[in-house]
C-alpha cells in the first residue's frame, strides 16, 4: 500500500489544487497547498526509504491485484534500488522546483493553480511509473506523463510554447506508439506460452526467439531513446526546454527523461537480454555520439535553456553508455548519474531561470558582469555548472567516472573517446559562466537583485546534495549495487576481470 | 428468395444513388426512404425464410423509425428553407472550413 | 598523531566553507580566521614531520583511511591518505609558504573589497593541494588534482571584472583539463588492468603487467603532469595565469600547485621506473620546457610573466630530474623545495614593487628601486641569487646536483641543461637590472614606498628559506629521507670530475650575469621596441614563442568551426528532417483536405463507398 | 411468384423515376408507386400486418407529409439536373454499380437454405404473432419506440415553431419607414408596380417592365420571388422578339430610319 500512497498522494494533492474553491483567484494559496503536498510525499518518500532494506536488493513494497483480467494486466507496484533512488529524485525535486516556480511570469496568471496541480500530477505520475512492475500499467503511466508535461509546456510556457509542446508531443507519442506494438507483442508471446501476463517477473522468464525479441526490443528501445533524449532523436528537448519555465524543464530533463534510461535498464535489458547484448555495440556508439555530439552543440548556443538541454543530451549519452556497456560498475554508475545530473541540472536550469527571469532575456550575450552584483546566484551557478563538467568533490564526477572506467574495461576506444567530453563539458560551462558572469557589468543589467531568500531555500538543498554525494555517495550506492547486480547477471555479462588483479585491501592497508 | 433480396439491393442501391445524386433535400430524404423501404423488403423475405416473426418486427420497428426520422428531417427541411429559402443540400456547406 | 592527516586537510577546508557560508558577516575577520586555519595546519604538518622523523626508516608511511568512497562491482576506492617522506615535505612546504602567503596578501589584498573571499579560495586551495600530497589513492589524488585547479581558476579569474583575468580563468581550467584527459585515461587504465587505482598498489603490481601498459600509464599521467605543471605543449596557460592577484601567482603558479606535475612523477616513480620510453619522454618534456620558459622569461618585460617564463623553465628542471628515475627523483623534490622557496620570496617581492608603482607590471617603467624599498631589494637580491645558483644559496645545490644527474645521463642533456643555467642567470639579472638599477623611470606620480611589515615579515622568512634551503642536502639528508619513495640514487658517472662539473655550471652564469649586467648597465628605453625591429628570437619570446597561435588554430579554430558546422546540421540536418517530414505530412493533409468539399453528399458518397469496401472485405473472407 | 415478376420491374422503373425525374413531385409519386408495390409484396410473403401498416403509414402519412412539404416549398420548381460536384455523378454511378453486384454475388453465398414459410409461425395469425413477439420479447424495444414517437413529435413541434422575436409592425410603422426610405433613399414610397403591367406575359411571375426597358423585381410577389419561381429575363432583347413576334412596329422603324 506503501507505494500506493506515495503515488496517489500528490495526484490528490493536483486535484485538491486544482479544484481547491476561489483557488485561481487566490495564487498564494494555491502555491503554499502545492509545497505542503509535494513536502508531504517527501515525508512519505523518505519513511518508505528507511524501511527499504538495501542489502535485499530484490523488489520490496510489492503490491499485486489483478487489474484487467481478461488481458492479464496486473496493478503491480514494487520498488528495487533503482526505483528508489529515482523515486527519491522525483520527490527531493519537486518542492524545490515547486519552490522555485513560485515567482515564476506565467503567460496566463489566473491559471496558476492548474501550472502546480500538473506539476503535482506530474509527480505522481513519475512515481507511478518508476514503481510500476506490470508492463502495461508502465506503458500507461509512461504515456500519461506526457499530459502534465504537454500542458506544462504548451500552457504555461514562453515564447515558442505551442511549437515545443506539440513537437515534445509528437516525438513522444511517435516512441510510445512503437513500445506498445512492442506490448502487443509481448502480450501475443506470453498468451501463446499459457497465460496472459505483463508482469515484469513473468516476462522475465519468457522464451522468445533471437528474431522477435530484436523486434521487440527496438520497440522498446527507441521509445525510451527518444525520451532519454539520445542522438539523433534528441531535437525536441532544445525547443522544449527554451520554451518552458525553468521549473518545467527541471520536470522534464531531471525526472521525466530519466524514465528512458531507467526503463532501459527495467524493461530492456532485463526482459530481452540477448537483443540487448546485440545491440550494445551500436546504442554505445550513439551513446558516444550523443556526449560528444551534445557537447559540442552546447559549446555553440546563445540561448542558456538551450545550452543546458544540450549539456543533458551530453551526460544522457553518459548514462546510456554506462547502462549498455553491461559492467556492475558503470550501469550503477548509471543509476547514480540520473540521480545526480537530475540535481545538477536542476540546479542549473533553476539559477538560470533567475537570472533569466530578471533580465527578460535567455540570451548569453546579453549578460556580463552578473558576478559582481549578484554574487550568490554566481556562486550557485558556478557549483551547478562545476557539477555539470563533472568537477571530483560534486556528485556527477563519481557516476561520470564509474561509467567511464567500467566502459573501459569492455572498449577502451569508447571510453576513451568518450572521455573527451570531459574537455568539451569545461568549454561549455566555462564559457557560459565567463559570459555571463565576469567581465564589465553590461548596460542594462544594473536592476538585478542578488537571490531572495525563497529562492535561495530552493536551491540551497540541491546545492548541498549535489556537495554531500560527492563525498559520501555511499548510502545511494548500497541502494543502487545489489539492484545492478542482477541486472547484470540477466543479462549474461559479467565483469571482465582485471588481468593484473591486485588485492587492493592488502597492498592499501598496510600501516 | 434470392429474387426478393437481389430485388431489395437494387432498390437500396438505387436509393443510395439517389442519395448521391439528388440535390433537392427533400428527393435525398425520399431516397432515404426508399433504401429504409429495400431493407425492409429483406426483412420480411429472410422471415419468411427463417420461418419465424422476428424478421417482421424488425421492419415493424424500422417503420417506426423511418415515420419519427421523417417528421423530424422534414421539420428540419423546413426550418432549413426558412432561413435559406432553398432545399439544395450543396447549400448547406458550412461544413467546409 | 600520524594518523592524522586527515585534519590536516580538514582544517583550511573548514576555513573555506566558513568564509564562504558566514557570508559578509565574516569580512572583518575572515583574514585570520583563515591565516590561522593555514597555520594550524603548519602546525599540525610539523609536529607530524618530526614524529615521523622520530620513527625507524621502514615505519615511515602511514596511511589512514576515512572509509570508503565509492565501491561497484569490482571498484572500490578507499577515502585514504598517506603520511609518508615524501608527502610530509609538500605538507611543510605548503603550509609553510602557504602560511607566509596568508600573512602577506592580509597586507596585500587589504583594500580589496572581497578580501574574505580571497582568503576562503586561499584556504580551498590549500586544503585541496593537501588532499593531492597526501591521496593515498590515484582517484583521491585526482581530487585534490582538480581541487587545486578549481581554486587555481577562482583566484586567476578573482578580479573578475577583468576581461582578461576571467578568460586566464578559464584557458587555465580548460587546458588542465586536456591534461586531466589524460589523468583520468590513466586512472581507467590503472583499473582496467589491477581493478584498483590505489597508488601503493599500482605502483608495487606494475611490474607484473605489461611493459607497454606501463609505458601508457606514464605518459598518460605525464599528460596530466603537463597540464597542471604547465610543461610543453601545454604551458599556454602559465602566463596568462599572471591575472591573478600576486599572491596567488607566488603560492600556486610557482611554489606548490604547478609542481604537483613533478610530485606526480615521482610519486608514480614505480611506473616509471617500468618504462624506459616515459621516462625518456619526461626527460625530453622536461629539457624543452627548461629552455622554452628560459627563453620567454628572456624576452618579456612584465616582470610577473618573467617569472613565470622562470617558473615553467625550473618546473621543466624538476621534470627533467624526475625523468633520470631513481638518480634523480630526490633532486627533483629537492629543486621543487627549494624552488618553492626562492619564487615564492621572489613573486612576493615583485607583488610588494608592483604594489609601490600602483600595479604597474612593466619593468620598463621601474629603474633604481633599490633605495626606495631596501627590504624588498634585499629579500629580492637573495632570491635572485637563490635562484642563479650563486655558491652557498639553495639553488645552487638543487640545481647543480639536476645537472650533474643530467650529464651522467646523456652529455648532450647536461649540456643544455647547464646553458638553461645560463640563461636563467641572464635573464634574473636582466630583472634585477631593469627594476632595481640604472636610473628612475616612473611617472612623477607614482611614489614607490617599502610595503608594511605584514607584507615585508614574509619576504625576510622566504628569503632565508632560500638562502637556508640547501641545507637539505646537508650529508645527503633529503636523498637519503626518500630513498624509500625514490629508490637507491647511484651516483652519476660523469665524464669529467665533478668539480669540473660544478666549476662549468659556475662559469656559465657568470657568464649569463656578465652579460645581463653589461647590456642593462645603462638606461632601458621606458617602452620596448616595436616587434618588427626587435630580432625574430625575441619576437618569438615575446609571442611566448607563438603557442597560443598554434594552439589557436589547430585546436580552438577547429573546433569553433565544427561547433558551428554541427549547429547548422542539427537544425537543418536532423531538426530538419524532422520538421520537414511534418511539414510534407501538413502539405499533403492540404492536398487531401480538398477532398473535404462541405458537400453532404460528398461525404455520403464517402460512406457508401466505405460500405462497398466493407463489403467487399467481408466476402472476401467468406469466399477465401 | 407472378406478382413479384410483374411487380418488380414496375418498382425498379419507379425508383428509377425517383432518382430522374426533375421534379420533386413526380419523384414522390414514383415513391408512393414502389411503396404500395412493396406493400403488395408484403402480403404475398405471409406480412398481412406489414402490408396494412405499409399502406396506412408510408402511403398514407408519410408520403402525404413529403408533398405536403413539397407544397410549401414551391411544388413546381423542378431541380437543376447539372451536377455541381465534379465526377460524382460517376463516383456515385460506379460505387452503386459495384455496390449492387458486390450483394447479388453476397447473396448467392449468403442465401443457401431453402425457404421455411411462415405458414407455422403464422398458425395464430400473423398479427397475433406478431404481436406476442412485440410484447414478450421485444418489449422494451417497443417501449423505446413509444419514447421516440414522443420525441420526434416534440422536436418537430420545436423545429416548425417560430418564435415571433418582435413585436409585429404596424401599419403605422410600416407607412413611416416607407417615408423615411424614401426620404434617406429615395425610394419610391408608393405601391411596387404590379406584375406584367406591360402584358406580354399574362402571369403574376412576370416582372413589370420599367420605361426604360429593365424589369422591376419587386413587382413579382415575394413568395415567389423567394422560391425563384419567377421568369427570368425578359431583358430588353426579349421584348424586343416578342414585339416582333407580335407584328412590326411603326414607331419602331420610324426610329430606325
Amino acid at each position: 500500500m506503501m507505494l500506493t500512497v506515495l503515488a496517489v498522494t500528490p495526484i490528490i494533492g493536483a486535484l485538491l489544487v486544482a479544484c481547491w474553491p476561489g483557488a485561481s483567484g487566490n495564487p498564494r494559496l494555491v502555491k503554499v497547498l502545492a509545497l505542503a503536498v509535494s513536502l508531504i510525499t517527501l515525508v512519505l518518500a523518505i519513511v518508505v526509504a528507511a524501511q527499504f532494506d538495501a542489502a535485499e536488493g530484490g523488489y520490496q513494497f510489492v503490491e499485486q491485484r489483478e487489474w484487467i483480467p481478461a488481458i492479464g494486466a496486473h496493478y503491480a507496484l514494487g520498488l528495487n534500488g533503482i526505483g528508489l533512488t529515482l523515486v527519491m529524485l522525483t520527490t527531493i525535486l519537486s518542492p524545490i522546483v515547486i519552490l522555485a516556480a513560485w515567482g515564476d511570469r506565467l503567460p496566463n496568471p489566473a491559471r496558476t493553480h492548474t501550472y502546480f496541480a500538473w506539476m503535482l500530477a506530474l509527480e505522481g505520475l513519475a512515481i507511478g511509473v518508476f514503481a510500476a512492475t506490470d508492463v502495461f500499467l508502465f506503458y500507461l503511466l509512461f504515456e500519461a506523463t506526457l499530459v502534465p508535461l504537454y500542458f506544462l509546456i504548451g500552457a504555461h510556457g514562453g515564447v515558442g510554447r505551442s511549437y515545443a509542446a506539440v513537437k515534445f508531443l509528437i516525438y513522444n507519442l511517435v516512441g510510445g506508439l512503437l513500445m506498445l506494438a512492442s506490448i502487443v507483442g509481448l502480450y501475443a508471446l506470453t498468451t501463446r506460452a499459457g497465460e496472459s501476463s505483463f508482469l515484469h517477473s513473468e516476462l522475465i522468464g519468457l522464451d522468445i526467439s533471437a528474431g522477435t525479441e530484436k523486434l521487440l526490443f527496438l520497440g522498446f528501445f527507441i521509445a525510451f531513446a527518444v525520451k532519454a533524449p539520445m542522438w539523433p532523436l534528441h531535437t525536441w528537448l532544445p525547443d522544449a526546454a527554451a520554451s518552458s519555465t525553468p521549473s518545467t524543464a527541471v520536470l522534464m530533463v531531471s525526472i521525466v527523461d530519466k524514465i528512458g534510461t531507467f526503463a532501459m535498464i527495467r524493461w530492456c535489458l532485463e526482459i530481452f537480454p540477448g537483443a540487448s547484448q546485440w545491440a550494445s555495440p551500436v546504442v554505445m556508439v550513439l551513446a558516444v555520439i550523443s556526449i560528444l555530439y551534445g557537447a559540442l552543440l552546447a559549446i555553440g548556443q546563445d540561448d542558456i535553456r538551450r545550452l543546458i538541454a544540450f549539456t543533458s543530451v551530453s551526460h544522457f549519452g553518459f548514462i546510456v553508455l554506462g547502462i549498455f556497456a553491461f559492467t556492475t560498475l558503470s550501469t550503477s554508475g548509471a543509476t547514480l548519474y540520473m540521480f545526480n545530473h537530475g540535481l545538477s541540472t536542476a540546479v542549473l536550469f533553476l539559477v538560470t531561470g533567475m537570472l533569466i527571469a530578471r533580465r527578460g532575456s535567455a540570451s548569453i550575450s546579453e549578460f556580463g558582469g552578473v558576478q559582481k552584483i549578484a554574487p550568490v546566484l554566481a556562486g550557485i551557478l558556478l557549483i551547478g555548472g562545476l557539477s555539470s563538467l563533472s568537477l571530483p568533490g560534486l556528485a556527477p564526477f563519481i557516476s561520470e567516472f564509474m561509467v567511464l572506467a567500467g566502459t573501459f574495461t569492455v572498449s577502451i576506444p569508447l571510453a576513451v573517446i568518450a572521455a573527451f567530453g570531459i574537455i568539451l563539458a569545461a568549454v561549455y560551462i566555462l564559457l557560459m559562466y565567463k559570459r555571463t558572469m565576469t567581465g564589465p557589468l553590461r548596460p542594462g543589467l544594473d536592476g538585478i537583485r542578488e537571490l531572495d531568500g525563497r529562492e535561495f531555500t530552493a536551491l540551497a538543498p540541491a546545492v548541498v546534495l549535489i556537495i554531500a554525494l560527492g563525498f559520501v555517495p555511499g548510502p545511494l550506492l548500497s541502494v543502487i549495487n545489489p539492484s545492478v547486480e542482477p541486472v547484470i547477471a540477466q543479462v549474461g555479462a559479467e565483469d571482465p576481470v582485471p588481468p593484473h588483479p591486485v588485492d587492493a585491501a592488502s597492498e592499501g592497508a598496510h600501516e | 428468395m434470392t429474387e426478393y433480396i437481389t430485388l431489395s439491393f437494387l432498390l437500396f442501391t438505387i436509393g443510395a444513388v439517389g442519395v448521391l445524386v439528388r440535390r433537392n433535400a427533400i428527393v435525398v430524404f425520399m431516397c432515404v426512404e426508399l433504401m429504409l423501404n429495400a431493407t425492409n423488403l429483406a426483412f420480411v423475405s429472410f422471415a419468411r425464410q427463417h420461418g419465424n416473426l422476428d424478421g417482421q418486427t424488425a421492419a415493424f420497428f424500422v417503420m417506426v423509425v423511418a415515420a419519427a426520422e421523417v417528421v423530424i428531417g422534414l421539420a428540419i427541411i423546413v426550418s432549413i428553407y426558412r432561413t435559406r429559402r432553398s432545399t439544395s443540400v450543396d447549400e448547406a456547406n458550412l461544413l467546409k472550413a | 598523531m600520524l594518523e592524522l592527516s586527515w585534519l590536516l586537510i580538514a582544517i583550511p577546508l573548514a576555513g573555506a566553507a566558513l568564509l564562504l557560508v558566514w557570508g559578509k558577516g565574516a569580512d572583518r575577520f575572515g583574514h585570520l580566521i583563515a591565516t590561522a586555519a593555514s597555520a594550524a595546519a603548519f602546525v599540525l604538518g610539523l609536529i607530524m614531520f618530526v614524529e615521523l622523523i622520530g620513527r625507524g626508516a621502514d615505519d615511515r608511511s602511514v596511511t589512514t583511511s576515512l572509509g570508503t568512497w565509492f565501491e561497484a562491482g569490482r571498484f572500490h576506492v578507499e577515502f585514504a591518505f598517506t603520511f609518508d617522506q615524501l608527502s610530509s615535505l609538500f605538507v611543510l612546504l605548503i603550509t609553510g609558504v602557504g602560511t607566509l602567503i596568508h600573512v602577506y596578501s592580509i597586507g596585500y589584498m587589504a583594500h580589496d573589497a572581497r578580501r574574505r573571499r580571497f582568503f576562503a579560495y586561499l584556504n580551498l586551495f590549500v586544503a585541496a593541494m593537501l588532499t593531492l600530497v597526501l591521496a593515498a589513492d590515484y582517484l583521491v589524488l585526482f581530487l585534490g588534482w582538480e581541487g587545486v585547479g578549481l581554486a587555481s581558476f577562482l583566484l586567476i579569474g578573482f578580479w573578475q571584472h577583468k576581461e582578461t583575468a576571467a578568460a586566464a580563468a578559464n584557458k587555465a581550467f580548460i587546458m588542465n583539463r586536456v591534461g586531466d584527459l589524460g589523468m583520468v585515461i590513466a586512472l581507467m587504465t590503472m583499473f582496467a588492468t589491477f581493478g584498483t587505482t590505489s597508488i601503493a598498489a599500482v605502483n608495487g603490481a606494475i611490474d607484473s603487467a605489461s611493459g607497454s601498459t606501463a609505458t601508457a600509464l606514464g605518459l598518460l599521467l605525464l599528460v596530466g603532469a603537463c597540464g597542471k605543471s604547465a610543461q610543453v605543449p601545454l604551458q599556454a596557460w602559465l602566463l596568462d595565469a599572471m591575472e591573478g592577484p600576486t599572491p596567488v601567482s607566488a603560492l600556486i603558479h610557482a611554489a606548490t600547485m604547478v609542481t604537483a606535475g613533478v610530485y606526480l612523477v615521482v610519486r608514480s616513480a614505480g611506473i616509471y621506473d617500468a618504462s624506459e620510453i616515459a621516462r625518456t619522454v619526461v626527460v625530453i618534456v622536461g629539457l624543452v620546457t627548461l629552455l622554452v620558459g628560459a627563453w620567454i622569461g628572456c624576452a618579456k618585460d612584465d616582470i610577473k610573466k618573467v617569472l613565470a617564463g622562470s617558473t615553467m623553465s625550473q618546473i621543466g628542471y624538476m621534470m627533467l630530474a624526475a625523468g633520470l628515475g631513481p638518480a634523480g627523483y630526490a633532486f627533483a623534490i629537492f629543486h621543487l623545495l627549494t624552488h618553492g622557496f626562492f619564487k615564492a620570496n621572489m613573486f612576493l617581492g615583485a607583488g610588494s614593487v608592483m604594489h609601490a608603482m600602483d600595479d604597474d607590471v612593466d619593468m620598463r617603467h621601474y629603474g633604481a628601486l633599490r633605495r626606495a624599498m631596501p627590504i624588498t631589494f634585499v629579500t629580492f637580491g637573495l632570491g635572485y641569487l637563490a635562484i642563479i645558483g650563486f655558491p652557498g644559496m639553495s639553488g645552487f645545490f638543487s640545481k647543480d646536483k639536476i645537472i650533474e644527474a643530467a650529464l651522467g645521463y646523456n652529455t648532450w642533456i647536461g649540456l643544455a641543461a647547464m646553458i638553461g643555467a645560463g640563461v636563467t642567470a641572464f635573464y634574473m639579472t636582466r630583472l634585477m637590472m631593469m627594476t632595481f638599477f640604472g636610473e628612475k623611470r616612473w611617472r612623477d606620480e607614482v611614489h614607490p614606498h617599502e610595503s608594511p611589515s605584514v607584507m615585508t615579515i614574509p619576504l625576510i622568512v622566504l628569503a632565508a628559506a632560500s638562502v637556508l634551503g640547501g641545507a637539505l642536502y646537508l650529508g645527503g639528508w633529503i636523498t637519503d629521507w626518500l630513498e624509500p619513495i625514490a629508490g637507491h640514487a647511484e651516483h652519476p658517472h660523469l665524464p669529467v670530475p665533478v668539480i669540473v662539473v660544478q666549476l662549468g655550471v659556475m662559469a656559465v652564469v657568470a657568464l649569463g650575469v656578465a652579460a645581463g649586467v653589461w647590456l642593462y648597465r645603462r638606461d632601458v628605453p621606458d617602452r620596448a621596441a616595436a616587434d618588427a625591429d626587435v630580432s625574430i628570437v625575441t619576437r618569438a619570446g615575446r609571442h611566448e614563442i607563438y603557442t597560443n597561435e598554434v594552439n589557436g588554430a589547430l585546436v580552438v579554430l577547429p573546433v569553433r568551426y565544427l561547433t558551428r558546422l554541427l549547429v547548422w546540421l542539427d537544425a537543418r540536418g536532423i531538426d530538419g528532417t524532422v520538421t520537414g517530414t511534418a511539414d510534407r505530412i501538413g502539405e499533403a493533409s492540404q492536398q487531401l483536405r480538398r477532398t473535404q468539399t462541405g458537400y453532404v453528399r460528398s461525404y455520403a458518397l464517402g460512406i457508401f463507398g466505405g460500405a462497398l469496401l466493407v463489403v467487399l472485405g467481408l466476402l472476401a473472407v467468406t469466399l477465401a | 411468384m407472378t406478382t413479384f415478376w410483374v411487380l418488380a420491374p414496375i418498382m425498379v422503373i419507379a425508383a428509377m423515376g425517383l432518382i430522374l425525374a426533375r421534379k420533386a413531385v413526380h419523384a414522390a409519386l414514383c415513391l408512393a408507386v414502389v411503396m404500395i408495390s412493396l406493400a403488395v409484396l408484403y402480403a404475398v410473403q405471409d406480412a398481412p400486418f406489414l402490408f396494412a401498416v405499409q399502406i396506412i403509414v408510408y402511403t398514407g402519412a408519410i408520403m402525404m407529409l413529403f408533398l405536403f412539404v413539397l407544397m410549401l416549398v414551391g411544388v413546381d420548381r423542378s431541380d437543376s439536373l447539372v451536377e455541381s460536384i465534379k465526377g460524382q455523378r460517376l463516383a456515385a454511378a460506379v460505387v452503386g454499380i459495384l455496390f449492387a453486384v458486390t450483394l447479388s454475388i453476397g447473396v448467392g453465398q449468403v442465401v443457401v437454405s431453402s425457404t421455411i414459410g411462415l405458414d407455422q409461425a403464422n398458425a395464430d395469425g400473423n398479427v397475433e404473432g406478431l404481436a406476442a413477439l412485440l410484447f414478450t420479447r421485444y418489449v422494451i424495444a417497443f417501449e423505446f419506440t413509444a419514447a421516440l414517437m414522443i420525441t420526434a413529435v416534440l422536436g418537430a413541434m420545436v423545429l416548425a415553431h417560430r418564435e415571433r422575436l418582435v413585436t409585429p409592425r404596424s401599419q403605422t410603422d410600416l407607412q413611416k419607414q416607407r417615408m423615411r426610405d424614401y426620404a434617406e433613399q429615395g425610394r419610391h414610397p408608393g405601391n411596387p408596380p404590379t406584375p406584367g403591367v406591360f402584358a406580354l406575359h399574362n402571369a403574376v411571375d412576370t416582372p413589370a417592365l420599367l420605361p426604360d426597358g429593365t424589369t422591376a423585381e419587386e413587382s413579382v410577389p415575394e413568395s415567389l420571388r423567394q422560391r425563384g419561381q419567377e421568369r427570368q429575363g425578359l431583358d430588353d432583347s426579349a421584348v424586343q422578339d416578342r414585339l416582333r413576334e407580335i407584328g412590326p412596329d411603326e414607331d419602331e422603324e420610324d426610329a430606325d430610319r
